[in-house]
C-alpha cells in the first residue's frame, strides 16, 4: 500500500480467498490432531471402532461442551463465567428438590431452566449493572450457587426422579445417536449461527476488540453482555438436567471443577480468552478432541490425571507451536 | 543563517545511517539518514505512516533497526532497550501518553532510574526533593507525592516533559508534543524549547502543524512512505515547498469552505447541566451549518458532546431535533434518532482495531445492512466500499485489520464508520486531530460537502486555524460553561483565545 | 481368552485400596486365567468413576467390583453395565440395590458402628464424655451407614455424649482443620472417632500438635501403618479395621463365582475362596468378618503388612 | 492519591474487627490472644500464597497453577526427606524453594516469550504440576509416620511462645514488602501492570518483569509445599486441591485489583486474614460447615463490590462553582 501512486484507488474487498484463509486457521489445526488422535485411538485400542463405544464416549464432553457454547461467547466478548459448575449444581439441587415435592418431568424441565437463567441473572446484573470483573464475580458466586445447595442438601441426596426424566441423560433418539447428543448437534449449529450470522454476533465480537469504541458505535454492550450470562446461566441448567438426568441423582458436589474443564475447552477450540476472536466450530473440534483423548486414554485403562496432563500440554502446545514455527520460519527466512 | 552556519561545523550529537525498519507487510523506514545538532532543532514531517514515530521508536531503543547504524559521537551504538538509550543520553516525549496513573507524580519521572539509598533500596526521600526540583524547572507546581492519576491533562504533560528532562539528555525528541495542548502551553512548550537549545541539546521536533515548524525549528527533514525524501535549512523554505515535498504534488485549498445557506434550526438544546462537568448550554443548530466548538484542552466540550449521545447523563435539559424532543439514553438511540458523535479519542473510542475495515464500517449501521438480524457481508462490503472510497482511504484490502492503518487511515475509517449512518446531524469531536495535511484537506472537503447537502455539522476544535477555516459560527466554553458565540463574520483569532483563557475583552 | 474383572476404587494412590489391591492379584493368581484391572478416578468423585466405568464397558470386562464415591450416581452406568452383560457387585461403600448384583460388607455395618463407639466408651475418663465425628465426604455411602449404627447403638452407653459430626472429605488437611475446630468449639471433648483411614490420621496430628494428648482420645478405623505412630504416642489408644487384603480378595472371588454362573439371591451362598462363604441377606448384602482391633500390643506387628 | 489506598486497608482492618466482634457475641473464646495467634499461624500459608499472588496480579497476570506447584513442591519435600531422612532440613527447604521458583519460570517463560495469555499457561500448567505428582509417585501417599521427626518438627518449633510457621510468614512479609516499596524490580511489577505499553518506553522489560513475578510466586509456593506437608504430615495427589481460588479471593478482598497494577502487600495479608478468620470462626460458632461456601462467596463479591467503588475514579470536575461569574 505504501509504493501506490496518489490517485482515488480502488480498494478490494478481501486480501486473501476464503479457502486461503480457511486453509491458515486454528481449526485446520484442530482437524488435523483430531485426525490425528481418532487414528491413533483406534490402533491402540481394539474397542475403539464400535459404534456403541463411540456413542457412549460422547457423554464424556457432550454436557461441558452445551456449556462450552456459551462459554465461548461470553469469552469472545471479554468476560469469563467461572461460575457454570456451580450453576449446575444448583440447578440440579433445585430441580430435586421440585422432584422431592412431586412435581412431573415437565415442571422439574422449567424449574431447572428458571434456576439457570436466575444465577446467569444474577452474574449479569453485577457484572453489568455494577461494572465489575466478571471473573472475580464469577469466583464469588462459584462460592455462592454451590454453597447455597450444600446448605439444602448438606450431607443428603436427591434420588427419586420421575421415570421419565431419564431420557435427558440416557434416552437415544435414533441408533446409537443419544437425545445428549443430537441436543449438542443441535445447539453447535445454533451457536455457530448466531455468532457468525447475525447482528448480535457482531456485537459479541465488536464487544470483545474494544468495548468503549462498540458503546460509542451504538452497540448496547450492557444488553448484550447480560444476554451472554443468560446464555450461560441456561446452558448450564440444560447441561445440569442431562447430569442430573444421567445421574438420576443430585449431590452438591456434583460437577464439580467443571469450569476448568469448560475454559480450557473454548480456548482449546482458539477462542481467545482475551476476548475477541474465536469461533463455535473450534469449540466443536475441541470437545470432541477432549472427548476422544479421555475416551482413548480410558481403553487403555490410563488414569484420568494422565489424561489431564495430556490436556495441559494440549493446550499450551496448540497456542505455542504455531508461536514457536512462525519464528522458525522467520529465521530461516534472514 | 548564522546559527545554520554554525551547526554544520559542529559534529552532529547523534547520527542514523541507512536505518531500515520493515513490520509484517509494510517497509516503515527503507535507508533513511538523519542527523541532530547540539542546540539546534530539527523538525520531522511527513504524512502519517511516513515512518516519523517508527523513526522515534528507534532512536529511543523500543525498536530494533533491520538495517543500519546509530552513531553517537562517531562511534556505532546499540540500544537494545528503553533504558540503554536513555543512559546514552536520548530521551522523548513520546507521541503516546507514556505514564502510569496509578504511581505518584514523583515516581513516574524517575521509574527507571529512581536515586538509591547505599543499601541499593529506593531512597523515596531524595527521590521526592528531586521531583519537586525538576517540577519547578518546567514551571509546574505539582505536589510529586500524589497520584498521577488525581492530575489534569496539562499538568500530566508537564510530568512527561519533566520525566524527559529527568534524564541528562544531549538528545530530546518530541513526537507531537502540541498535539493534545492548549494555546498557552504551546507557547510555554515553544519557551522550553528555546532554553533547552540554549543549554546545547540537540532537538528533534515532529509536528503536523506547519506554524509552529516555522516558529521553533532551524532545519527540516521530510520523509515520504519511509524514505527521506528531502532536508535543509528552513530559513528560506515556505510552506509550499515542504508540503510538496511531503505529499508528491500541491494540496489544493486546506479549508475548502463552501457557501451554502443555512435553513431552519435542527437542533435545539436548552438548559442542559451536569452536576460537575457543564452547566447553562443553550443553542441551536441549522440545517447546512457548520457550528464551531472552541476551547481549551480540558474545557468540557467532549463531556457535553457525550451528553447529546447518552454517554454521560445530564441533570438536567431537553434536546429537540427538529421539532421533536428526543430523550436520548444510549449511542444506540442517538444513531437512531440521527445524531451521531465522532469521538476524539480514536484508539479507546473510536476505532475497533482488531476487526476489519469493513466491520468497523459498518457497525453503526448493522441494523441497515442486515435482515432480521442476520448480517448480509455483500451489503456491507458494499457501504464501506463507498464511504472509504469518498475519503480516499488507504489500505491494501476492505477485510483488512484497521490496526494494521496508519493513524490518519485509521481517522478516516472512524469517520466513514459515522458517517455511513446517514445522520441529520453529526458532532465531529477533533476530527483531524494528529492527521496529515493531506488527509485533514480531504476530511474538511467532505465537511463542507456533506453541509452543503443539508446536513448539520457541530465540530469541536482546538485548532484556532481549523475553527476559523471551517465555521459558519462558533461557540466557545470555558470550565464547563458557555462563554462566547460569534458569527463567521465577526470571528477573530484573538476573540476566541480571549474568550477561552477567560481574559475580559477590556483588559490589555 | 483371560477373565477380565475391574476393581473400581474410590481413588488411586489411597493406602487402604492398594492393599485390596494385593488381595485381589492374590486371587487372581489362585483362580487363573484371570486379569484384575485395577482402577478408579484420581479424586473421590462419583462423575470420575462413571467415566471409569464407562470405559470398562467399552473394553467388555466380565465383572466390575466397585467401592462407590456415591450410592445413587453410579447407578445408571452400572445397569448399563448390567444390560450389556457385566457381573456387577460392590464392596467396601455400597451401590444402591438397583445398581448392583450384590454388596460385600466389609464387616457388619452394626458391628462396625457398636465397635467404634465401643472404643471409644472404653477409654472415656469416669466412664462418660463429649465424643464428636469425623467422617470423610458427606455424601460417602460406608460412613453415613455406619453413623447411623453408632446412632443406634447409644442407648447401650449412656456416657458417650455424641456432640457433632463434620467432615474431613478424605483430605488429610481439611480433616485436619475440621479437628482444630472440634477441640476449639468443645472443650469438653473427650474422643473422636473417625471411621475413615484419612481422617484419623489427621484427627491424631491435630491432637497431638494441640497438645492434647492424653486428653482427646482419637478412635475409628484405619490402618496399622498409618497409625502405629500415633498409637506410640497415646493419641489413639485403639483402633480397628478388617484387613483390606482380604476384601480385595473377597471382592474378586466373588466377582469370578459370579462369572462362572453363581447366581446373587437373598439367602444364596457365594464364595469367597479362602475366607469361606458369603451368605446373602436382605438387598443381597452379605458381611465379610469381625472387625479387628489394634492397640499398643499388635500394631506394630501389623504395621509391616498394611 | 495515597489516602485512598490507605482507607482500602483501613476498611479491612475494620471489617476483621467487626467480624471479630460478631464472632465473640456467640463464642467468646475467640478473641483470646492464644486463639487469635492460633489462627494466624492457621493463616500463615495463606498469607505467604497471597503475597506471591499478589506479585504476579500486579503485572497483569494471573497463577491458578500456585496451588499445584505447593502439591508438587511439598509432594517432592516429602519424597526428599523419605529418600534421605538425615538431610538437614533448611537444605530440604532450599531445594523444594528452587524447584517452586523453577516451575514458577515455566509459567513466567511461556508468557514472557511466547506470549500465551498468563491465564491459559497456568490453568495449562495447573494440570501438568498435578498429573506430576501422579506420575511421580503413583498415587501413594506419604504419611506422618514415613516422615522424620525433624521434617515434621520444623513449623510447629516454638519461638518466643509463637510456632515457626507464623514467623516463617512474618518473614516473608518484611521481605515482600521490601522487595514491593524499595527495590526497583517491586516498582516495575506496579508500572507493569498500571500500563504496560508505557512500561517498554520507560525501558522496563514487561516480559522480564512478569517471569521475575512468576519467579517469586512460584518461590513462595515451594516454600508453602513444605509448609504444607510438614504441617498436616501428609503429602498426596490432592493437597491444597482447588487453592488457587482460596488464594485469588484473598487477593481481591485484599483490594488487589485484577486489572493489574494496584495493591499492597498489607491488603493481600489482611485479605488473607479475612478469609482465615471466617474459616476458623464456623467450626467453633456452630455455623454449619455446609454454610461455609455460601459466606465466603457473599464476602467476595461484597469485597470486589466495595474495592470497585473505592476504585471508581471521581469525575473530574470542570465547573468550579465558587468562581461563577
Ligand atoms: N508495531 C507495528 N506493527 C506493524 N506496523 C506498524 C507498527 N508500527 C508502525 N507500523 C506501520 O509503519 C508505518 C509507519 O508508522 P509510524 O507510526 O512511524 O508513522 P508516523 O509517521 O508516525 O505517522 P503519524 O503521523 O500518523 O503518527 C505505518 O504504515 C504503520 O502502519
Ligand atoms: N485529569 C485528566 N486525566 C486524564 N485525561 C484527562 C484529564 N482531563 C481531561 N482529560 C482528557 O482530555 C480530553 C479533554 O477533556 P474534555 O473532553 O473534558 O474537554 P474538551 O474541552 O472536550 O477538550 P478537547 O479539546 O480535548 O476536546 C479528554 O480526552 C479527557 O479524557
Ligand atoms: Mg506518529
Ligand atoms: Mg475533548
Amino acid at each position: 500500500m505504501a509504493e501506490e501512486p496518489m490517485t482515488t484507488r480502488h480498494i478490494p474487498d478481501r486480501l486473501q480467498g476464503r479457502s486461503a484463509r480457511l486453509l491458515k486457521s486454528w481449526e485446520s489445526l484442530l482437524v488435523v490432531v483430531a485426525i490425528l488422535i481418532f487414528t491413533v485411538n483406534s490402533f491402540a485400542s481394539p474397542y475403539f471402532l464400535d459404534p456403541w463405544n463411540l456413542s457412549d464416549a460422547t457423554f464424556n464432553f457432550t454436557e461441558k461442551a452445551l456449556i462450552a457454547f456459551a462459554m465461548a461467547l461470553v469469552v469472545i466478548s471479554g468476560e469469563i463465567d467461572l461460575s457454570v459448575a456451580s450453576i449446575v449444581a444448583l440447578t440440579s439441587t433445585a430441580m430435586g428438590y421440585a422432584a422431592a415435592q412431586g412435581f412431573d418431568t415437565p415442571a422439574l424441565v422449567a424449574v431447572g431452566l428458571m434456576t439457570g437463567l436466575a444465577c446467569g441473572a444474577i452474574n449479569g446484573l453485577l457484572v453489568t449493572r455494577l461494572g465489575l470483573p466478571s471473573i472475580v464475580v464469577t469466583i464469588g458466586t462459584m462460592s455462592l450457587f454451590r454453597g447455597i445447595a450444600f446448605i439444602v442438601l448438606g450431607d443428603q441426596a436427591f434420588t427419586s426422579y420421575p421415570e421419565s426424566f431419564a431420557y435427558f441423560g440416557q434416552g437415544y433418539v435414533w441408533w446409537v445417536f443419544s437425545f445428549e447428543f443430537c441436543l449438542f448437534l443441535g445447539f453447535a449449529v445454533f451457536y455457530a449461527a448466531l455468532l457468525h450470522l447475525t447482528n448480535f454476533g457482531r456485537a459479541v465480537y465488536a464487544i470483545g476488540n474494544n468495548q468503549t469504541a462498540a458503546l460509542f458505535s451504538g452497540v448496547r454492550v450492557a444488553r448484550v453482555k447480560f444476554t451472554l450470562f443468560l446464555l450461560t446461566g441456561l446452558m448450564s441448567a440444560i447441561a445440569s438436567i442431562c447430569l442430573t438426568s444421567r445421574l438420576g441423582s443430585t449431590r452438591p458436589s456434583i460437577a464439580l471443577g467443571w469450569e476448568l474443564e469448560v475454559v480450557t475447552m473454548v480456548v482449546l477450540g482458539g477462542v481467545s480468552i482475551l476476548g475477541g476472536s474465536g469461533t463455535i466450530g473450534g469449540v466443536v473440534l475441541a470437545a470432541l478432541i477432549m472427548g476422544m483423548v479421555t475416551f482413548g486414554f480410558g481403553l487403555l485403562n490410563v488414569p484420568g490425571i494422565v489424561m489431564s496432563i495430556f490436556i495441559g500440554f494440549l493446550l499450551i502446545s496448540v497456542i505455542a507451536l504455531p508461536i514457536l514455527y512462525a519464528r522458525l520460519k522467520r529465521r530461516m527466512a534472514h | 543563517m548564522l546559527q545554520d552556519t554554525t551547526t554544520l561545523r559542529m559534529k552532529p550529537a547523534i547520527a542514523l545511517e541507512g536505518i531500515s525498519k520493515s513490520f509484517p507487510g509494510v517497509h516503515a523506514l527503507s535507508d533513511v539518514s538523519l542527523s541532530l545538532y547540539p542546540g539546534s532543532v530539527t523538525a520531522l514531517i511527513g504524512e502519517n505512516g511516513a515512518g516519523k514515530s517508527t523513526l522515534v521508536k528507534i532512536l529511543t531503543g523500543i525498536y530494533q533497526p533491520d538495517g543500519g547504524a546509530i552513531r553517537v559521537d562517531g562511534a556505532e551504538v546499540h540500544f537494545p532497550s528503553a533504558s540503554a538509550a536513555a543512559r546514552a543520553g536520548v530521551t522523548a516525549i513520546h507521541q503516546e501518553t507514556v505514564l502510569f496513573d496509578e504511581l505518584s507524580v514523583a515516581e513516574n519521572i524517575f521509574l527507571g532510574h529512581a536515586p538509591r539509598t547505599r543499601f541499593g533500596l529506593i531512597d523515596w526521600t531524595k527521590l521526592n526533593a528531586d521531583a519537586r526540583q525538576l517540577l519547578s524547572r518546567v514551571g509546574a507546581d505539582i505536589d510529586p507525592t500524589i497520584r498521577l492519576r488525581d492530575l489534569g491533562i496539562a499538568s500530566k504533560h508537564l510530568v512527561a516533559i519533566a520525566r524527559a528532562l529527568s534524564i541528562d539528555a544531549r538528545v530530546v525528541i518530541m513526537d507531537e508534543p502540541t498535539a493534545a495542548l492548549s494555546y498557552k502551553e504551546i507557547h510555554e512548550l515553544y519557551e522550553l524549547i528555546d532554553r533547552l537549545k540554549a543549554d546545547g541539546k540537540a532537538i528533534l521536533f515532529i509536528s503536523h502543524k506547519f506554524d509552529e515548524i516555522f516558529r521553533i525549528a532551524d532545519r527540516y527533514t521530510v520523509f515520504r512512505d519511509g524514505r527521506m525524501v528531502g532536508d535543509g535549512v528552513i530559513a528560506g523554505t515556505t510552506q509550499d515547498d515542504l508540503v510538496r515535498m511531503m505529499v508528491g504534488r500541491d494540496v489544493g485549498q486546506v479549508f475548502p469552505k463552501q457557501e451554502v445557506s443555512i435553513g431552519g434550526p435542527v437542533l435545539t438544546v436548552s438548559g442542559y447541566r451536569h452536576p460537575t462537568e457543564f452547566e447553562d448550554i443553550n443553542f441551536e443548530l441549522r440545517r447546512g451549518e457548520i457550528l464551531g466548538f472552541y476551547g481549551l484542552v480540558g474545557a468540557g466540550r467532549s463531556e457535553f458532546m457525550q451528553s447529546l449521545i447518552g454517554i454521560t447523563r445530564p441533570s438536567a435539559g431537553a434536546v429537540r431535533l427538529d421539532d421533536r424532543v428526543l430523550v436520548i439514553r444510549s449511542p444506540a438511540e442517538a444513531i437512531e434518532a440521527g445524531i451521531v458523535y465522532v469521538p476524539e479519542e480514536r484508539g479507546r473510542q473510536g476505532a475497533i482495531i482488531g476487526m476489519p475495515i469493513f466491520q468497523n464500517v459498518t457497525l453503526p449501521s448493522l441494523t441497515r445492512t442486515s435482515r432480521s438480524g442476520f448480517l448480509r457481508m455483500a451489503e456491507e462490503f458494499r457501504l464501506a466500499r463507498e464511504y472509504t472510497s469518498r475519503l480516499d482511504l488507504r489500505a491494501a484490502a476492505l477485510d483488512q485489520d484497521v490496526g494494521t492503518l496508519s493513524g490518519g487511515n485509521q481517522q478516516k475509517v472512524v469517520i466513514a464508520k459515522w458517517l455511513a449512518t446517514k445522520p441529520k446531524v453529526i458532532i465531529l469531536d477533533e476530527p483531524t486531530k494528529g492527521i496529515d495535511i493531506g488527509s485533514k484537506a480531504a476530511v474538511h472537503a467532505f465537511m463542507s460537502e456533506l453541509a452543503a447537502q443539508g446536513l448539520s455539522v457541530i465540530m469541536v476544535s482546538s485548532e484556532i486555524p481549523e475553527i476559523m477555516g471551517m465555521s459558519d459560527r462558533v461557540i466557545v466554553m470555558r470550565e464547563g460553561r458557555m462563554v462566547g458565540q460569534y458569527e463567521r463574520a465577526d470571528l477573530t483569532a484573538e476573540k476566541l483565545v480571549r474568550a477561552a483563557a477567560g481574559i475580559s475583552e477590556t483588559t490589555p | 481368552a483371560d477373565k477380565k474383572i475391574a476393581l473400581v476404587v474410590k481413588a488411586l494412590g489411597i493406602g487402604f485400596f492398594e492393599a485390596a489391591n494385593k488381595g485381589a492379584q492374590e486371587a487372581a493368581k489362585e483362580i487363573g486365567g484371570v486379569e484384575v484391572i485395577y482402577t478408579g478416578p484420581t479424586t473421590t468423585t462419583a462423575e470420575g468413576q462413571i467415566e471409569v466405568i464407562n470405559s470398562l464397558i467399552a473394553q467388555k470386562v466380565d465383572a466390575i467390583a466397585v467401592s462407590a464415591n456415591d450410592t445413587d450416581a453410579l447407578v445408571p452406568a452400572l445397569k448399563k453395565a448390567m444390560d450389556r452383560g457385566i457381573k456387577v457387585i460392590s464392596w467396601d461403600s455400597g451401590v444402591a440395590p438397583e445398581g448392583r448384583q450384590l454388596h460385600l460388607n466389609p464387616s457388619s455395618s452394626a458391628l462396625i458402628g457398636n465397635m467404634c463407639v465401643k472404643m471409644a466408651a472404653d477409654n472415656l475418663p469416669e466412664g462418660k464424655g463429649d465424643v464428636a465425628i469425623l467422617s470423610a465426604t458427606a455424601t460417602s455411602t460406608n460412613q453415613n451407614v455406619w453413623i447411623e449404627e453408632m446412632k443406634k447403638v447409644l442407648p447401650n452407653y449412656p456416657g458417650v455424649n455424641i456432640v457433632t459430626t463434620v467432615y474431613g472429605d478424605d483430605l488429610a488437611d481439611k480433616s485436619y482443620r475440621e479437628t482444630q475446630g472440634l477441640i476449639q468449639s468443645h472443650p469438653n471433648l473427650k474422643a473422636i472417632i473417625a471411621p475413615t483411614s484419612v481422617g484419623i490420621v489427621a484427627a491424631a496430628q491435630a491432637v497431638a500438635d494441640a497438645g492434647k494428648i492424653g486428653q482427646i482420645n482419637v478412635t475409628g478405623l484405619g490402618l496399622p501403618s498409618e497409625m502405629a505412630g500415633h498409637v506410640k504416642s497415646g493419641a489413639s489408644k485403639s483402633f480397628a479395621i478388617w484387613n483390606p487384603i482380604d476384601l480385595g480378595y473377597s471382592a474378586t472371588m466373588l466377582a469370578n463365582d459370579l462369572i462362572d454362573g453363581a447366581e446373587a439371591k437373598p439367602g444364596a451362598e457365594l464364595s469367597m475362596g479362602r475366607m469361606g462363604k458369603l451368605k446373602l441377606g436382605e438387598n443381597n448384602e452379605g458381611a465379610m468378618a469381625d472387625p479387628f482391633v489394634y492397640d499398643a500390643s499388635n500394631v506394630e506387628e501389623f504395621a509391616k503388612i498394611f | 492519591m495515597n489516602m485512598l489506598l490507605k482507607n482500602r486497608e483501613a476498611l479491612l482492618v475494620v471489617a476483621i474487627l467487626a467480624l471479630l466482634a460478631l464472632i465473640t457475641l456467640r463464642f467468646p473464646g475467640f478473641i483470646q490472644p492464644a486463639n487469635l495467634g492460633r489462627v494466624y499461624n492457621d493463616t500463615s500459608i495463606l498469607i505467604i500464597l497471597a503475597l506471591g499472588q499478589m506479585a504476579v496480579i500486579l503485572t497483569r497476570c494471573i497463577d491458578l497453577s500456585m496451588a499445584a506447584n505447593l502439591a508438587l513442591c511439598g509432594m517432592v519435600a516429602g519424597l526428599i526427606n523419605v529418600a534421605l531422612p538425615g538431610l538437614p532440613i533448611p537444605l530440604v527447604i532450599a531445594s523444594v524453594v528452587a524447584l517452586g521458583a523453577a516451575l514458577g519460570a515455566i509459567n513466567g517463560l511461556l508468557v514472557w516469550k511466547l506470549n500465551i495469555p498468563p491465564i491459559v499457561v497456568t490453568l495449562g500448567t495447573l494440570t501438568i504440576f498435578r498429573g506430576s505428582i501422579f506420575l511421580l509417585t503413583g498415587g501413594q501417599w506419604i504419611n506422618a509416620h514415613q516422615m522424620s521427626d525433624a521434617f515434621k518438627a520444623l513449623p510447629r518449633a516454638d519461638l518466643l511462645g509463637i510456632p515457626a510457621l507464623s514467623w516463617f510468614s512474618i518473614a516473608i512479609i518484611a521481605i515482600v514488602f521490601v522487595v514491593m516499596t524499595r527495590t526497583a524490580v517491586g516498582r516495575a511489577f506496579y508500572a507493569v501492570g498500571g500500563n504496560p505499553h508505557a512500561a517498554v518506553y520507560t525501558g522496563i522489560d514487561v516480559g522480564r518483569t512478569r517471569f521475575l513475578a512468576y519467579c517469586l510466586s512460584g518461590a513462595l509456593a515451594g516454600f508453602a509445599g513444605y509448609l504444607w506437608v510438614s504441617r498436616y504430615a501428609v503429602a498426596y495427589v490432592d493437597i491444597a486441591l482447588g487453592f488457587e481460588l482460596d488464594i485469588i479471593a484473598a487477593c481481591v478482598i485484599g483490594g488487589i485489583s485484577i486489572a493489574g497494577g494496584i495493591g499492597s502487600v498489607p491488603g493481600a495479608v489482611l485479605g488473607a486474614l479475612f478469609l482465615g478468620v471466617i474459616k476458623n470462626a464456623l467450626p467453633v460458632i456452630n455455623i454449619s460447615p455446609f454454610a461455609q461456601m455460601a459466606i465466603s462467596g457473599t464476602v467476595i463479591i461484597i469485597a470486589v463490590a466495595v474495592n470497585a467503588r473505592a476504585e471508581r475514579r471521581k469525575g473530574r470536575v470542570i465547573l468550579k462553582k465558587a468562581e461563577a461569574h
